[in-house]
């Protein structure tokens, strides 16, 4: 899966994306962050609070409890702020 | 319904915008339009916008058709800079294009309320030397959902 | 607040319009325009508007007046267009600058419903070669008089 | 008093302004519209029906009933189609 990163989530994580192996333990959005808060660091701070984050899977606005599949695009970013 | 949607860090021109949208479509009898500036004060120096490059352009396409949906339109254009802005330059134009005026109105100011609530853009602001990313306001999200109601 | 009034033959620029407005006021981060053009089809040669001299700058500049009352804005541009004007041709326009865009968008509105209705402007249309004049119609009325009950 | 004509009443009164006695017969509007009426021609068809013209004096809006004085600028016109 090609995973993003937008806005401050970006900045916490160092890098604006990467590659995650789709597994069976990362069933859902929620799975994928849980994993992603435990590399600790940066990723710790921007996946400790979920609240804060909004997340799309393959451009559509999606949840915590959204279904992931391998070649998924998962973008995580905070609230938008446009115009 | 002719629509443009164009995310670009350059600067664009009001008139031409409109002349275009209007050019071919000689049935229309007015153009609403919406410019956003970087609004000065309060030391702020800068502003830095980061979008979702895919993503946001196909919310704004789907946002342009549901606004051609409600409202009896003949054009829309959007466009969205990104990158680092200074206090009087444009960040944001809507233009529509209908018949009448009413429509050309509505659909614009509902445009704007979704591009500011939903579509995937990020904020920065640079005070003196300090960096700092805009947190969402809720005035903005009561305005978007206004339309749910109609 | 900025106003600028104009009754003119003569063409304008919706670009330099705007920027006329914002270049003096920093505060400013939403504009809202409006652009109504000579509407083609149903064999329309030309419109030609008439205005009152004096009187017509006179109840615009009290309508303006009375939209800086109503909303917090930074300028208000007003520019009708007289005289003979093909379809395509641009006749009015008005442009509202405001700090926030909800004002901006009411303003601009209210202004355009007024002009509709109550400036002193009356249109002569050229179908093939018979010239009429254009009866005021009910529904501008109802736009307009909207504004009363707030 | 300086009386004006605009759109279709100009055309069917054949000018855009007159000169016009004040008199004590003329004390509103509405005995200056009923005099121009009994000219005849021109004059009667755009006074013949005074419900589809709007009246202004010195500028304003007025009505039938709306005193004149000497020196007042009058205006006849149409219900007005701007913009």
């Amino acid at each position: 899966m090609n995973v993003l990163y937008f806005a401050w989530v970006k900045q916490k994580v160092g890098r604006g994306e990467e590659i995650v192996e789709h597994a069976p333990a990362l069933r859902t959005v929620g799975d994928l962050a849980a994993m992603l808060a435990q590399r600790g660091g940066g990723y710790a701070e921007a996946f400790g609070d979920m609240t804060r984050l909004r997340v799309a899977v393959n451009q559509a606005h999606a949840g915590m409890d959204t279904v992931l599949a391998p070649g998924d695009e998962v973008a995580f970013f905070p609230p938008v702020t446009g115009g | 319904m002719i629509t443009n949607i164009h995310i670009q860090a350059e600067d664009f021109d009001v008139s031409d915008e409109i002349a275009a949208l209007t050019e071919e479509t000689p049935q229309t009898g007015a153009v609403a339009t919406f410019v956003g500036l970087v609004r000065g004060g309060d030391d702020l120096t800068a502003l830095t916008l980061e979008h979702y490059p895919g993503m946001t352009e196909q919310q704004i396409a789907r946002i342009a058709e549901d606004a051609a949906r409600r409202w009896a339109l003949t054009g829309i254009t959007v466009i969205h800079r990104v990158g680092r802005l200074t206090p009087g330059e444009r960040i944001v134009f809507v233009a529509v294009a209908a018949m009448h005026r009413a429509e050309a109105f509505e659909a614009c100011e509902f445009l704007m309320d979704y591009l500011k609530t939903k579509a995937p853009f990020w904020k920065q602001e640079e005070r003196g030397g300090a960096v700092q990313w805009v947190e969402a306001k809720l005035s903005d999200d009561a305005a978007a959902e206004r339309w749910r109601r109609r």
